[in-house]
C-alpha cells in the first residue's frame, strides 16, 4: 500500500546547521504517526516545511501520490495541511474567535459575518472542551488554555494532514485526553495525523507507527509501534540506555528554607500558604488555569502582590522586585519562554549570563572570558545544540532555547530557593533525565526546589511532595508515600472538590 | 471693542516678536485689543483667521508664509468680515501680479538684498580688495521664495560691481541657523583653499554669522572676511558688542517698529474710523555696522 | 456612582473624559462655542484628520510613516499643476490621487517586499518627494487658474464644508474598515504577531503594500482639500504633519507596537490637538508659551487615560 | 576571492562597504580628501555623533527620544546665561549639563515609571524644552559675554578641534560601555525582551531612567560645543535633530525593535549622514536636487546594508 503523505529525501540547512539531511518516510491513511527525536533533531524543521512557511533546500513532499509545490502557507491549506507550531501563534490582541478565524474569515465581499464569526466557533470550542469566552482576548487567557485555542483552530477545518508541534507540553492530563479524542475522532474520518512528543507515554499510546530523527536525518521507522518497547525507542533517540527516566534519589531535608503566608494577587484572590524545606522538592500540580503560574510569579514577585510574605531563611524578600528576590536568594524559570524567557536578537552566551554576571562583573565591567567559560559550561552540561554560543537564541529549537533558560539560573550562585514553571516543557528524554539529576544535586546540597508541572508522571516521579492547586486554591497536600495518581487527579479537578462560599 | 489681530508666519524670530512688540504698544495708545497668532503654513493661516472671526475681530494684519496664499487669504477674510492688510511680504494672485486691494507696507526682499551687496562692496572697496580675486559665499535656503529674492538681490550688486560670477559659490543650508550655515560654508572655504580674501551672505543674520564661524574655524583673520547680514537683531548685535571685531562687518537693519506700530495704528483708524489706510507703503532698510549700530537703532525706535 | 464609575473606565472612558473636557472648555472659554469657531476648528484639522484615518492602519500593522506631510505637498501641488495644464480639474484631482498612491506604493513595496525599515524608507521618501514638490515648482507656490477648484473647499453642504464632510466620510468608513472587514482585522493581526498572521495564511507583504498605498491616496486627497483650502499648491506645505498625525493617533490609543486602533480613540485624538490649537488661540497665550502649554497637553491626555486605564485594572480586581 | 567575500560579509561588513565607498569619493570628488575638508567634515557631524552615542542606548532599549534637538538648544543656551550671569564658565558648563540631565530624567522618570508611550512624552518634551528655550531668552539669542568660551571649540590639540576630540572621546567610551559593561548588556536586554530582563532581575525601570538622563547630560555636552561653536547661544538651533540622530543611528543598524547595537555602526551611520552633506556642497548640487540626493543616498545605504545581509545569508547554506 502506498502511503498517503511522504517525505522524500528531505533536507534544509541554516547557517551552521544542517537541520534536516536526506529524510524519507511515510505515513499511511487514518494513520497517527508520531515523530520524536532528541531537541534540534529537526522535527519542527519537518513541520515547518510541512506547512509551506519554508521551502525544502531538496526532497519533495507527496500527499496522496503528488507533489506538492506549494510556496506559501496559504498553498499549504488549499492543499489540506494544517499545522500547530512548536511555539503558539496567536495574536494576542484579537479575539479567541477572530485568532480562530485568523487567515480565513467568513466575509462577503471582505465585510465580515460577525454572526457566523461567533456562532461556529462557541460550538467549536465546546467540541475541544475548553470554556472560554469567544470574544475574550487571547492576551487574558493563561497558557494551557491558549493551547486549547490554537488546538480548536487546527480542528475547524476538513484537513487531509495534521500536524501537530508538542502540543501537550503545557496541558494537564484532563486536557490531553479531551485532545486524545479529538485525535481519535480525525483518525476516523481518515485524516493522517503527525504528532510531535518527548512524551512517550502519549506516543504508544496514541501513534500507529513511528518516526526517529537524530542529528537531522532518520534514525529509525517503525511502521507498527505495537512491535517495538520504550527502551528501544529511547536508545534510537538518544543513542544510549536510559533505564530510569527519573531516577528519583531520597534526601535528608533540614530547616525550614521558604515560608510562605498569605499570598495573594489578582488573579489569585484566596490567600495561599506553603513552606519547603532545605533539600526538599515541592511539586505542585493542577489543570491549566488552576492558578500555579500565577502563584509563583507572585512569589517571585513579578507581579504585584495583594497579600503576602515570603520569608527566606527566616528573612522576609521585599515584595514585587524581581531583583530583590534574586538577591535574596529566590528565582523563577519562568513557564512561557518566549515571553518571559529568551531575549530574543541575543546570544545563547548573553542569554545564560545575564543574571548571573552580577556576581562576577567588578565595576560593572563584564568579563568575556568568565562569560564564555559558563555558556561553554552549560552548553556541556544540558547538552544545548547550537553552532556556537554567539549563535542568537531565537534560531535555536524550542528545546534547547528552554535549556538555555535553564542554564540561566542553574549558572546563579547562591541560591536557596528555586522555582521552576514547567521546568522541561519541551525538553527530550535524555536531556530529561539530566536535568532531574542535576535538581537533585541542587537540592542535596541544601536548595530548596519548587516544581510547577502540568504533566503528572513527572511530578510524582521527581519530588517529595506534591500540593495540588484548583480554582486558585491549595486542595490537597501528597507525600511521596501516599502518591496515588488517582487521588492527585480527582483533587485537581473542580468538580470533586467542596465549593467554597 | 475693537479688537485686531496680527497674524505671522515665523512666531519664534526675533523679527516677528518685535512686530508684534510695537503692535502691541500702538493697541496700548489706542486702547484695543490685539490678538498675536503664529502661522507657519497657509492651512494655519485658513484656522488662524476663521479663528479671529470667531472671536470677533473686525480686521487683521498679516505676514504671510507665502505671497501665493493671496486669493484664499482674501477670500476667508471676506467669508469672516475682517479687515486684511499685509506688512513685510505682499500677496499676489495666482497670476503673480500684486493684490493691489489690499493695503501692504513692507520692503521688497530683493531690495534688502541690494542694500547687503552695496553695503559690501563699499567694504571691499575700502579694504583695497581686488574684486576679481575676492571669494563670495551665497548662503542659500531656496525653498524659501524670499531668500532668493535677498541673495539674488546681493548678488546683482556685486556682479555690477566687478564681482566675477564664478567666484559666488552656493552654500545650501539645510535649516536656517546658524549651525547649519556654519557648515554649508565650511565645505565652500575647504573647497576653494586658494582664496585669501572672502564675503558672505544670506537670508539674514544667522546665515552671515554661520559664514564668519566657518571663516574662524579654517582659520582665516577676521581682516579678510566681509560679512553683511539681514535684520540686525540680537545675534548680529552680540557679534558687534564682541571686543574684538569679527568679519560680520554690518547688517541691514529693518524697522520693526513701522511694521508693527504704524501697521496696527493704520487698522485701528479703518476698523474704529472707517479711514482706509494707504494701499502701498514702503519702508527702507539701514545698515548698521560696529560703529555706529547703537544710534541706528535708536533712530529706528528699537532699543 | 457604580453606574458613573463604570463609564468613566469602560471602554469609552477616553470619549467620555474627552467630552468633560469640551464641555469645560466651552463654559470657560469665551468664543469657543459657537458656530463660526467650531466650524473653523473642523476645517483646521482636516488634513490632520484624513491623514490619521491611514495613518491609523499603518501604525496597527507596526509600520510607521514619516513621508505624508511630502506626499500631501506634492500631491497638491500636482493637482494644481495638473488642473492648470489640463484646463481639467477633474484631471487634476485623479492625478493627484495617482501620485499620492504612487508615492505610497513604493513605500509599501520597498519597505514589504525589501525589507527595508519603515522608519529609513518612509524618511527617504519624505525627502526625495519634498525634493520633487520644490523641483517642480522652483520652490515657489502655485496658483490656480480655475477659481472653480476653490469650490471644493468653499462649497458648503447644510451650512457644513465640503472638507469636513470628506474628513467625516473617511472616519466613518475607515472606521467600518478597521472594525467590520477582513483587512481590518488582518492589519490588527499583522500588528499584533506578524509571525502568527504569516502563518494563518494571511498575505502579509501584500496587506502591507496595501495599507502603504491606501496611505498614500489619502494624503492625495488632503493634498487636493489643502490645495483648495490655500487656493494654491506649495511645495512647503504640511511639514511636520507627520508628526501630528501620529501623535494624534497614539493619543486615541493606537499602540506603536501594533496590533491595537480604534477609530473612535483616533477621532478623538485629532480633536484634542486641534482643540489645544484653537483654545489656545482664542485665550491669545503667547507664542512662547503655547509650546509648554502644548507639549502639557499633550503629557496631560496620555497621562490620564494611563490613569483611567490603571484604575479600570484596580476597580476590577 | 573566498576571504574578500568573507570581509564583506562578515560582521564588519558595513564598515568595509563604507570604507569602499569613502575610497570612490575620495577619488572622485575634487577637494573631498583634504585635511581641510576632513576636519570641517568631523565638525560638522559633532552634534550628531555626540548625540547618537545616547541615541544608540536608547533605541537599542527599545526607547525613542524626540527630545535631544531641543534639549541642545535648551542647555547651549543655559550654558551662556549662566556663563554671563555668574562669570564663570565652569559654572555655566555645569549648570547646563545639569539642565540637560533634568530634561533627562524627567523624561526617564514620566516613561519608565508612569509608563507613557515615549514618542508622545519625549514630544511633549521636545515642545516644552523649546518652549522654556524660547522664554529663557525672549526668543533671542544670546551673546557670550567673556571670549574664552569660543576658546571650547576652537581651541586645537594636534591640530584637530577640540569638539571633534570630545566626539572621538565619546564614541570609545560609549563603545566600552555597551560592549564590556554590565549597563551596555542589560540595555541590550531590554531591548530584546523587556520581560524577560526584568524577570532575569534587571531592573527595567532605573535602568531606562538611567539611559534617558545619560541621554540628556550628552544633550548637555552638545549644546555646550554648538554654543560655543556659532558664539552664542541660540534657542533656535538643532531643530530637526531628533531624525537626524535617529537615522544615523538606525543606518549604523541599531534595531528600532531594540536589542541590537553597534558603536562601530553608528558611527559609519553618522560619518554617511555627514559625508553626503559634504559631497553634495562640494559637488554644487543645487539645493532642490539635494532633498532628492539625500533621501536616495539614505536608501542606498540600508539597500546596500540588506543585500549584505542577505547575501551573507545565502552564502552559508
Ligand atoms: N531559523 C533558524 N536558523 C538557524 N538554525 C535554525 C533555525 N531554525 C532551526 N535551526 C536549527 O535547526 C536544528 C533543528 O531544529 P528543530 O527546531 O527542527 O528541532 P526540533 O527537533 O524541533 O527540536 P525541539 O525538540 O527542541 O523542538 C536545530 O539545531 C536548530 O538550532
Ligand atoms: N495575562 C493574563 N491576564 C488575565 N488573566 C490571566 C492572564 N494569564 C492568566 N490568566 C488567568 O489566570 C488564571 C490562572 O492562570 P495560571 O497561568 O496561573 O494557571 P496555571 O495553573 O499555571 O495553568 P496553565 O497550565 O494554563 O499555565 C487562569 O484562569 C487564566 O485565565
Ligand atoms: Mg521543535
Ligand atoms: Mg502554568
Amino acid at each position: 500500500m502506498s502511503d498517503f503523505l511522504q517525505f522524500r529525501a528531505l533536507s534544509k540547512g541554516y547557517p551552521g546547521v544542517q537541520a534536516l539531511a536526506d529524510v524519507s518516510f511515510g505515513v499511511a491513511r487514518g494513520a497517527v504517526h508520531g515523530l520524536m527525536g532528541e531537541n534540534g533533531a529537526g522535527k519542527s524543521t519537518l513541520i515547518r516545511l510541512l506547512s509551506g512557511d519554508q521551502r525544502a533546500d531538496a526532497g519533495d513532499i507527496l500527499i496522496d501520490g503528488s507533489v506538492q509545490t506549494y510556496a506559501s502557507v496559504r498553498d499549504a491549506f488549499e492543499a489540506g495541511v494544517i499545522v500547530i507550531h512548536q511555539e503558539l501563534q496567536l495574536v494576542p490582541e484579537l479575539t479567541v474567535a477572530e485568532n480562530l478565524w485568523l487567515g480565513r474569515f467568513p466575509a462577503r465581499a471582505g465585510v465580515l459575518d460577525r454572526k457566523r464569526l461567533l456562532s461556529e466557533v462557541g460550538a467549536r470550542l465546546r467540541d475541544v472542551g475548553i470554556d472560554v469566552n469567544p470574544s475574550a482576548k487571547v492576551a487574558s487567557l493563561s497558557i494551557g488554555e491558549r493551547q486549547m485555542v490554537e488546538i480548536a483552530k487546527a480542528v475547524m477545518l476538513d484537513a487531509r494532514v495534521i500536524a501537530l508541534d508538542e502540543p501537550t507540553s503545557s496541558l494537564s492530563s484532563k486536557e490531553s485526553e479531551i485532545l486524545f479524542s479529538l485525535i481519535a475522532r480525525l483518525k476516523a474520518r481518515g485524516t493522517v495525523i503527525l504528532y510531535v512528543s518527548h512524551r512517550l507515554d502519549e506516543v504508544f499510546r496514541l501513534c500507529d507507527s513511528l518516526t526517529v530523527l537524530r542529528d537531522g536525518k532518520l534514525a529509525a521507522h517503525h511502521p507498527d509501534l505495537s512491535r517495538i518497547t520504550r527502551d528501544q525507542v529511547i536508545s534510537e533517540m538518544v543513542g544510549r540506555e536510559i533505564t530510569n527516566i527519573w531516577g528519583y534519589r531520597a534526601r535528608l531535608h533540614g530547616e525550614v528554607r521558604l515560608k510562605v503566608e498569605n499570598l495573594s494577587g489578582d488573579r489569585l484572590p484566596r490567600p495561599i500558604d506553603f513552606e519547603v524545606r532545605a533539600g526538599e522538592i515541592l511539586g505542585f500540580f493542577g489543570l491549566i488555569g488552576a492558578g500555579r503560574s500565577e502563584m509563583t510569579r507572585l512569589l517571585f514577585g513579578a507581579d504585584s502582590r495583594r497579600t503576602g510574605r515570603v520569608v527566606i531563611d527566616g528573612r522576609a524578600v521585599a515584595p514585587d522586585s524581581p531583583p530583590a528576590s534574586i538577591r535574596a536568594g529566590l528565582v523563577l524559570c519562568p513557564e512561557d519562554r518566549k515571553h518571559d524567557g529568551i531575549i530574543q536578537s541575543r546570544s545563547v552566551e548573553e542569554n545564560i549570563a545575564i543574571s548571573a554576571r552580577r556576581l562576577f562583573s567588578p565595576f560593572g565591567l563584564v568579563q568575556p572570558r568568565k562569560e564564555a567559560e559558563l555558556a561553554d559550561r552549560f552548553i556541556g552540561q544540558l547538552r544545548i545544540r547550537t553552532p556556537s554560543r554567539q549563535q542568537d537564541i531565537v534560531h535555536l529549537s524550542g528545546g534547547n532555547q528552554q535549556k538555555v533558560i535553564l542554564g540561566r539560573w542553574l549558572a546563579e550562585a547562591g541560591v536557596r530557593v528555586l522555582v521552576i514553571d514547567e521546568p522541561t516543557r519541551g525538553i527530550d528524554v535524555g536531556a530529561k533525565s539530566e536535568i532531574y539529576a542535576l535538581l537533585y544535586d541542587l537540592a542535596a546540597a541544601g536548595m530548596a526546589i519548587v516544581v510547577i508541572s502540568s504533566e503528572l508522571p513527572e511530578v510524582m516521579g521527581i519530588t517529595d511532595r506534591i500540593q495540588v492547586m484548583c480554582g486558585g486554591q491549595i486542595t490537597r497536600q501528597f507525600e511521596r508515600a501516599a502518591y496515588d495518581e488517582r487521588e492527585i487527579l480527582s483533587a485537581a479537578f473542580p468538580d470533586t472538590r467542596q465549593s467554597l462560599p | 471693542d475693537v479688537k485686531i489681530g496680527f497674524v505671522v508666519k515665523q512666531p519664534e524670530e526675533p523679527w516677528f516678536q518685535d512686530e508684534w512688540k510695537f503692535a502691541e504698544v500702538a493697541a496700548k495708545e489706542k486702547g484695543f485689543q490685539l490678538v498675536k497668532i503664529g502661522a507657519e503654513d497657509g492651512e494655519k493661516v485658513q484656522s488662524a483667521i476663521d479663528n479671529l472671526g470667531a472671536q470677533g475681530a473686525q480686521g487683521f494684519i498679516i505676514c504671510t508664509p507665502d505671497v501665493k496664499l493671496g486669493p484664499g487669504i482674501v477670500a476667508k477674510s471676506a467669508a469672516n468680515n475682517l479687515k486684511v492688510m499685509t506688512v513685510d511680504d505682499r500677496l499676489v494672485g495666482a497670476d503673480g501680479k500684486p493684490l493691489e486691494a489690499v493695503p501692504h507696507m513692507g520692503i521688497s526682499a530683493t531690495k534688502i538684498g541690494e542694500a547687503v551687496g552695496q553695503a559690501i562692496v563699499d567694504e571691499v572697496k575700502k579694504r583695497g580688495w581686488d574684486p576679481k580675486t575676492v571669494g563670495a559665499i551665497r548662503v542659500s535656503y531656496d525653498q524659501l521664495p524670499t531668500a532668493v529674492d535677498r541673495v539674488e538681490g546681493a548678488i546683482s550688486v556685486l556682479k555690477a560691481n566687478g564681482f566675477p560670477a564664478a567666484n559666488i559659490f552656493d552654500a545650501p543650508q539645510a535649516k536656517t541657523d546658524t549651525e547649519a550655515a556654519l557648515n554649508a560654508a565650511t565645505t565652500v572655504l575647504n573647497k576653494h583653499a586658494e582664496i585669501k580674501n572672502w564675503v558672505a551672505f544670506g537670508l539674514n543674520d544667522e546665515a552671515a554669522l554661520g559664514a564668519v564661524r566657518a571663516t574662524e574655524s579654517v582659520g582665516i583673520a577676521p581682516e579678510n572676511v566681509v560679512a553683511v547680514g539681514i535684520g540686525g537683531a540680537e545675534s548680529a548685535i552680540n557679534e558687534f558688542k564682541k571686543p574684538k571685531a569679527t568679519g560680520f562687518v554690518g547688517t541691514v537693519i529693518i524697522s520693526p517698529k513701522r511694521h508693527g506700530y504704524e501697521t496696527a495704528i493704520n487698522m485701528y483708524d479703518w476698523v474704529a474710523n472707517g479711514k482706509q489706510p494707504e494701499k502701498l507703503i514702503l519702508t527702507a532698510g539701514q545698515l548698521a555696522l560696529r560703529s555706529n549700530y547703537a544710534e541706528v537703532r535708536k533712530q529706528l525706535g528699537i532699543e | 456612582m457604580q453606574s458613573l464609575k463604570k463609564i468613566l473606565l469602560g471602554e469609552q472612558g477616553l470619549v467620555v473624559i474627552f467630552a468633560l473636557a469640551f464641555v469645560l472648555v466651552s463654559i470657560t472659554v469665551p468664543n469657543f462655542l459657537t458656530e463660526r469657531n467650531m466650524l473653523g476648528l473642523l476645517q483646521s484639522v482636516v488634513t490632520i484628520g484624513i491623514v490619521s484615518c491611514t495613518m491609523m492602519f499603518c501604525l496597527a500593522s507596526r509600520d510607521f510613516d514619516l513621508s505624508v506631510g511630502s506626499t500631501v505637498a506634492f500631491s497638491g501641488m500636482v493637482a494644481v499643476m495638473a488642473s492648470n495644464s489640463t484646463g481639467s480639474i477633474l484631471l487634476g484631482l485623479l492625478a493627484a490621487i495617482t501620485c499620492g498612491a504612487i508615492v505610497g506604493v513604493i513605500n509599501g513595496v520597498v519597505i514589504a517586499r525589501f525589507r527595508i525599515n519603515a522608519l529609513i524608507t518612509t524618511l527617504a521618501t519624505m525627502q526625495i518627494v519634498r525634493g520633487f514638490a520644490l523641483i517642480s515648482s522652483d520652490g515657489r507656490a502655485v496658483g490656480i487658474n480655475d477659481p472653480a477648484f476653490y469650490d471644493l473647499a468653499l462649497t458648503r453642504i447644510l451650512g457644513v464644508p465640503a472638507p469636513v464632510w470628506v474628513m467625516g466620510l473617511f472616519f466613518v468608513l475607515f472606521g467600518f474598515v478597521l472594525n467590520r472587514t477582513v483587512f481590518g482585522k488582518n492589519t490588527l493581526a499583522i500588528g499584533g504577531n506578524p509571525e502568527a498572521a504569516r502563518l494563518a495564511g494571511v498575505n502579509v507583504v501584500t496587506m502591507r503594500i496595501w495599507i502603504f498605498a491606501l496611505q498614500g491616496l489619502v494624503c492625495g486627497v488632503a493634498g487636493i482639500l489643502l490645495a483648495s483650502r490655500i487656493t494654491s499648491g506649495q511645495p512647503n506645505a504640511a511639514t511636520g504633519l507627520e508628526l501630528s498625525v501620529i501623535s494624534a493617533c497614539v493619543l486615541g490609543g493606537v499602540s506603536l507596537a501594533g496590533g491595537r486602533a480604534a477609530m473612535t480613540g483616533v477621532i478623538v485624538g485629532v480633536l484634542i490637538m486641534g482643540i489645544a490649537e484653537n483654545v489656545m488661540n482664542l485665550l491669545n497665550i503667547q507664542a512662547f508659551y503655547q509650546y509648554v502649554v502644548r507639549g502639557m497637553i499633550l503629557l496631560l491626555a496620555v497621562l490620564l487615560d494611563n490613569l483611567r486605564v490603571s484604575a479600570a485594572t484596580m476597580s476590577r480586581r
